[in-house]
């Protein structure tokens, strides 16, 4: 279990698992994680072992990838990797480099790296170095939102098997939602699951708006197995931790409807209408007790005569089932 | 004239050696210790050397130097007109020359980039070696060679607590002054001459040799 | 008003500071003193130093200069002792050079009292095994063996009054230094200046700070 | 015109109107940008106007936001842009800094701002130094989706009033999207009008593939005006440019469906159908000239017995119209 | 002594002024310039006088400031023990001292942030004033404080073509050396003692006063 204390927050999650700071530009995501890693006051430790903030910056055992992505001056990418790696007697890194696809710029000097490249050797540093917990300070904002996933789900594979915790900082949800198991928002000062701020998420914003459900095991055929029930979904990404149906993928019929591209159909329960504008609504369906949202318009649900309760059928498309 | 030269060079070496090792960790401090008040004193005093006039610094020195003085107490007869009262002298002459860009460059390193290093794991000496040398390599260079230069140049001290002892303490530049004021200019003109041309050289030497490798992304 | 600028040898320092306001009694002519080896003196009014007067510690540098043409006929305005000065007691000059482990002397180049020494020392002092240092005027070599840097000094008899506290022993066969004068740029203030030198008010005094008569 | 050769290159859009670049990390974009600010080979042209390459630097009249965000050192940040602005003659940069949100950090020191803040400010002062042509790169990466939509948004009615072109290099598609007129997209060295660019993005990322289409006018009571007929749409951003119409939105019947919350029903033909993996399938369809994608799995295409030719509806919900 | 303090003063003051002026474009040229080759030869030539000793200098200076001298030609009576040939020797034997902090800091300023700055519309004089200068205000100080205490601390040169003549070229290194020689100790350890303090008072001031804001983002 880890635990965090800093400036009356109190923050504790499973060893392991992912925190996710979210929060709006300036608001002090940075200044935090740098306290983590520089700071004296305030606690952090893992179960019952030593507070990390009273021992010295270089004893924590922590991997920084700091959001300046700043790298070791004037020397090559190989030198500080190599020497990193034999600091913290890490004999594999070449294998995480090649999946970060860092290995052609080993050559190069650190100062002559395009803007994704230095986040992506920041970040293989962050990993060489993280004995206890790795701080990841917006690690892929350079990168393009395929590079970005890939990235985040190598981190997120090398983690788990030397089960290690992070703490990701990241301006996009689904940064969080592809990796995180815990989320602090910063807005609302609430540490909650991820299940639970993403709940608060939807309706804060409904044009990102959609249902996150975990994975029973990985798809097969096509299919995935969610709730214990199959569901058929669009190609998903390796090692994907939970699936996204976005709202607006997501429809509303009375009847069981028939045949069409719609791959999907459930039957659900209308949990609640949240009015988000004049022209937006979303409904909140139950499904054996996992959450799907539907974005719709005001009309529709008139027409639909849409009220609390209500039994009806919720449709999506296999590709509306995306990796998270 | 080669004894004068052999002695100025082993004076500078020995110098720049002694405050290369003393002076690092003192510029680090002065970069970046705590206590900011004392920082500023020990700030001044490094730089004193620099302002007074070698004849000041002499003055102390030849009282400090004496049989009877604060450190010629610990010789059998007094440090000066010594080579090790020499270094002495030179080693506070020309401390600032080595401690001041080496703090200047200590104190623009990016904090940032001190504390990631710090948190990679590195100790103070990994850190020196891996992050800090790196980045201020510019500055050592810069660092030994105003020491050393400096070291060479030096006269007044040597002046007044040197004793103008040929073989022993006999630099180049009081040579120099000697021929100078003999009207001996033949030999005053080979030895400025070639104080000179080696200094020249020397510095063409380094200075095209520290240049920076070219990465920068300039488009040209 | 007008000024006079003297380059003095620094042996004689000392006597022409005391001298002035012998001087400033009868004139209004306003002096300025620069001190330092004879040998430096020179160099810098070949060069161009704009001194009127040149008091050198020897005769042989005004000579240089009046073959030079810079200066005028070289006249001697005082005669000069070498003397030794030890910070030890000993019963005579040749035992405390004997004892000293540091002997200070006048540079020997370019200073006339420390050619002197150097001289005199090749002739009676080959037995000394005193590790000899020099400082850039007698004045220099003085203040060694005050500040206790050197056991002893060969310096001038002039500087006697100056260092009571230390021991000082004539030497045997001690050289003379005949001093002279030399006008710079036919500056009628330093003509002036040196008549009064000459003058026997003035050359009484002189005699009384440790110098020989001008005239043997 | 503007007209660009570099390196072989050669590029011509229109003035006024906006260059999108994308290309992987390390492809060569900021070098390109540089280049263009500092370089000295190659022609860089309006119209019949000097090559700007020919001219000195600072003589160019161009407003670069280079990707490192680099602001002037050792100083606040509004001495920074007041001296900018007094050299360019901009009077009412103030407006501009509010749209922006920078207002409440005109006190600070340039080195105390965080990542977006940073690129935000870096921004303004692009717009201020801008009298030719804009250059940003990655302006927005370090601001989450909505402030990246709202700060882009700002800078192209702000150079719509100016007339200003713009070249902006971004690794995410909806940032070239919502702002450019043309795209040069570096992997396949084409240069291209943004539908047609957008034609090959599509399919070459069938997760991300969507329609574009532009608006005759303004949104009015949940419709906007597409193509001469009105559709549904959701809440759209102001000054909208286009709309998106994600491709995993629009589903496929046969015939005119039934009630339900799913407000757009369109004729159209199939024209193509492109096999995306075994699980996915896009099918091209026609709307009086338009693109529209549906994001079907194999599955679905056979059971609707899908062909090219085939008349057949597409259906998507009111918040599947999106700005772009 | 005050003649000498005024003299001595006047000399720093008027040679750090005539130095800032001259070794910001000076320094600017050897950090930014083009010609990489000339660059080193310059760069060589100008720490000249921080590696020759004092004496070396002051050889030349006398032979070009005399009456028939290449620079002393254009005077009446040649430049040598006049207050304007010090200011000349000072101007040669301080420039390393200002140039090479200033030049150090221009080569360290990030590229691409000149570069930039130039893209926004900046000639090379709003450049400086914009960028270089904040970016360098640190360097500046320090190279004119550098500057200004090693004129303060000139022996050697001033000894040479000074002519040591009260209230003309009579500098205060050179009073102290005068008498310390005549023994006249009492007034030594004033000049020396006071030397030190101001020295001291000024560098603390200096320092204090120059203490970069503390904006970082360092926790604590
Ligand atoms: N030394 C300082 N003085 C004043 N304000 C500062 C200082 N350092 C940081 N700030 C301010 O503190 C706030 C928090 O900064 P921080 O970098 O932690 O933000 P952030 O949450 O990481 O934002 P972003 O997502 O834009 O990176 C910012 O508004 C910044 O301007
Ligand atoms: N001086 C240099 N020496 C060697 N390689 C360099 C140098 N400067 C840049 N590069 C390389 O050139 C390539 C292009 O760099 P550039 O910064 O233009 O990429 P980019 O397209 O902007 O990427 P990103 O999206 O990651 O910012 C990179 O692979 C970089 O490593
Ligand atoms: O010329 Mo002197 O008086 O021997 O130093
Ligand atoms: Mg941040
Ligand atoms: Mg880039």
């Amino acid at each position: 279990m880890w635990q965090l204390e800093l400036d009356g927050q109190q923050w504790r999650w499973p060893q392991g698992q992912w925190l996710g700071i979210s929060g709006p530009s300036g608001c002090g995501k940075t200044q935090l994680l740098t306290h983590m890693a520089c700071g004296t006051k305030g606690l952090l430790q893992r179960g019952a072992q030593t507070n990390l903030l009273t021992l010295p910056s270089h004893k924590r055992g922590l991997g920084w990838a700091a959001q300046s992505a700043a790298l070791w001056p004037n020397q090559r990418v190989h030198t500080m990797l190599n020497a990193l790696a034999a600091l913290h007697q890490a004999n594999h890194w070449q294998r995480d480099a090649h999946e970060l696809g860092i290995t052609p710029l080993l050559q190069q000097y650190t100062d002559t790296l395009s803007g994704g490249e230095r986040q992506r050797v920041a970040l293989l540093a962050a990993v060489i170095c993280a004995k206890n917990l790795l701080l990841l300070d917006e690690p892929v904002s350079a990168l393009d939102a395929n590079a970005a996933h890939h990235v985040l789900n190598a981190i997120r594979h090398i983690t788990a098997q030397r089960e290690l915790s992070a703490i990701l900082v990241s301006h996009q949800w689904q940064d969080l939602a592809a990796t995180c198991h815990w989320v602090y928002h910063w807005q609302s000062n609430s540490f909650s699951t991820l299940a639970d701020a993403h709940r608060a998420h939807v309706l804060n914003h409904p044009s990102n708006a959609c249902a996150l459900w975990p994975l029973d095991g990985p798809s097969l055929n096509g299919q995935v197995l969610v709730n214990g029930q199959p569901l058929d979904c669009g190609p998903l990404a390796p090692n994907t931790l939970r699936v996204r149906i976005d709202a607006h993928e997501v429809s509303i019929a009375h009847q069981q409807p028939g045949p069409s591209s719609i791959a999907n159909t459930l039957s659900v329960t209308v949990t609640g209408l949240s009015h988000i504008s004049d022209t937006s609504l979303i409904a909140t369906l139950d499904w054996h007790g996992y959450q799907l949202y539907a974005l719709i318009t005001p009309k529709a649900a008139t027409t639909l005569g849409l009220a609390k309760g209500l039994c009806v059928y919720a449709q999506f498309k296999a590709h509306a089932v995306n990796s998270a | 004239m080669n004894a004068a030269i052999w002695i100025t060079c082993k004076l500078a070496l020995v110098t720049t050696l002694v405050l290369l090792v003393l002076g690092t960790p003192l510029a680090w401090w002065l970069a970046q210790g705590r206590s900011r008040f004392l920082r500023t004193l020990v700030e001044a005093a490094v730089a004193l050397p620099l302002i007074l006039p070698p004849t000041v610094l002499g003055f102390y020195l030849l009282l400090l130097l004496a049989p009877d003085g604060a450190i010629g107490q610990f010789s059998q007869s007094g440090l000066a007109f010594s080579f090790m009262g020499l270094v002495i002298g030179s080693v506070i002459y020309s401390l600032p020359f080595v401690v001041q860009p080496l703090a200047a460059s200590f104190s623009q390193l990016d904090t940032r980039l001190l504390q990631l290093g710090r948190s990679q794991g590195l100790n103070p000496w990994q850190l020196l070696r891996h992050i800090v040398l790196p980045a201020t390599c510019h500055a050592f260079v810069m660092a030994a060679a105003l020491g050393f230069a400096h070291t060479v140049g030096e006269f007044g001290v040597v002046l007044m607590i040197g004793g103008n002892i040929p073989g022993e303490t006999q630099v180049l530049s009081i040579l120099l002054f000697d021929e100078v004021e003999t009207l001996n200019f033949a030999q005053a003109h080979r030895i400025a001459g070639g104080l000179l041309a080696a200094s020249f050289a020397l510095l063409v030497v380094l200075y095209s040799w520290q240049k920076k490798r070219g990465h920068t992304r300039v488009a040209t | 008003s007008q000024t006079l600028r003297i380059a003095v040898a620094s042996n004689f320092k000392p006597t022409l500071e005391a001298l002035l306001p012998l001087w400033q009694a009868q004139n209004d002519i306003a002096i300025t003193v620069s001190s330092g080896p004879s040998g430096a003196l020179t160099q810098q009014i070949l060069a161009g130093a704009p001194f009127g007067l040149f008091l050198s510690a020897d005769a042989g540098f005004p000579e240089a200069l009046y073959v030079k043409d810079k200066g005028a006929k070289p006249v001697v305005y005082a005669r000069g002792q070498l003397i030794a000065a030890c910070g030890h007691n000993a019963s005579a000059a040749m035992a405390a050079l004997q004892q000293a482990n540091t002997l200070a002397l006048a540079n020997t180049r370019t200073a006339p009292y420390g050619q002197a020494a150097a001289g005199w020392l090749t002739e009676h002092g080959k037995h000394f095994s005193a590790k000899q240092v020099q400082a850039g005027s007698v004045a220099g070599a003085l203040q060694f063996a005050v500040t206790g840097n050197a056991d002893c000094a060969l310096v001038a008899g002039s500087f006697r009054q100056l260092a009571p506290k230390l021991h000082w022993y004539p030497l045997p066969h001690a050289p003379v230094l005949t001093q002279a004068a030399s006008v710079i740029n036919n500056s009628s203030a330093a003509q002036t200046f040196l008549s009064f030198l000459l003058s026997d008010a003035a050359q009484h005094f002189i005699q009384q700070n440790g110098y020989l008569a001008a005239k043997p």
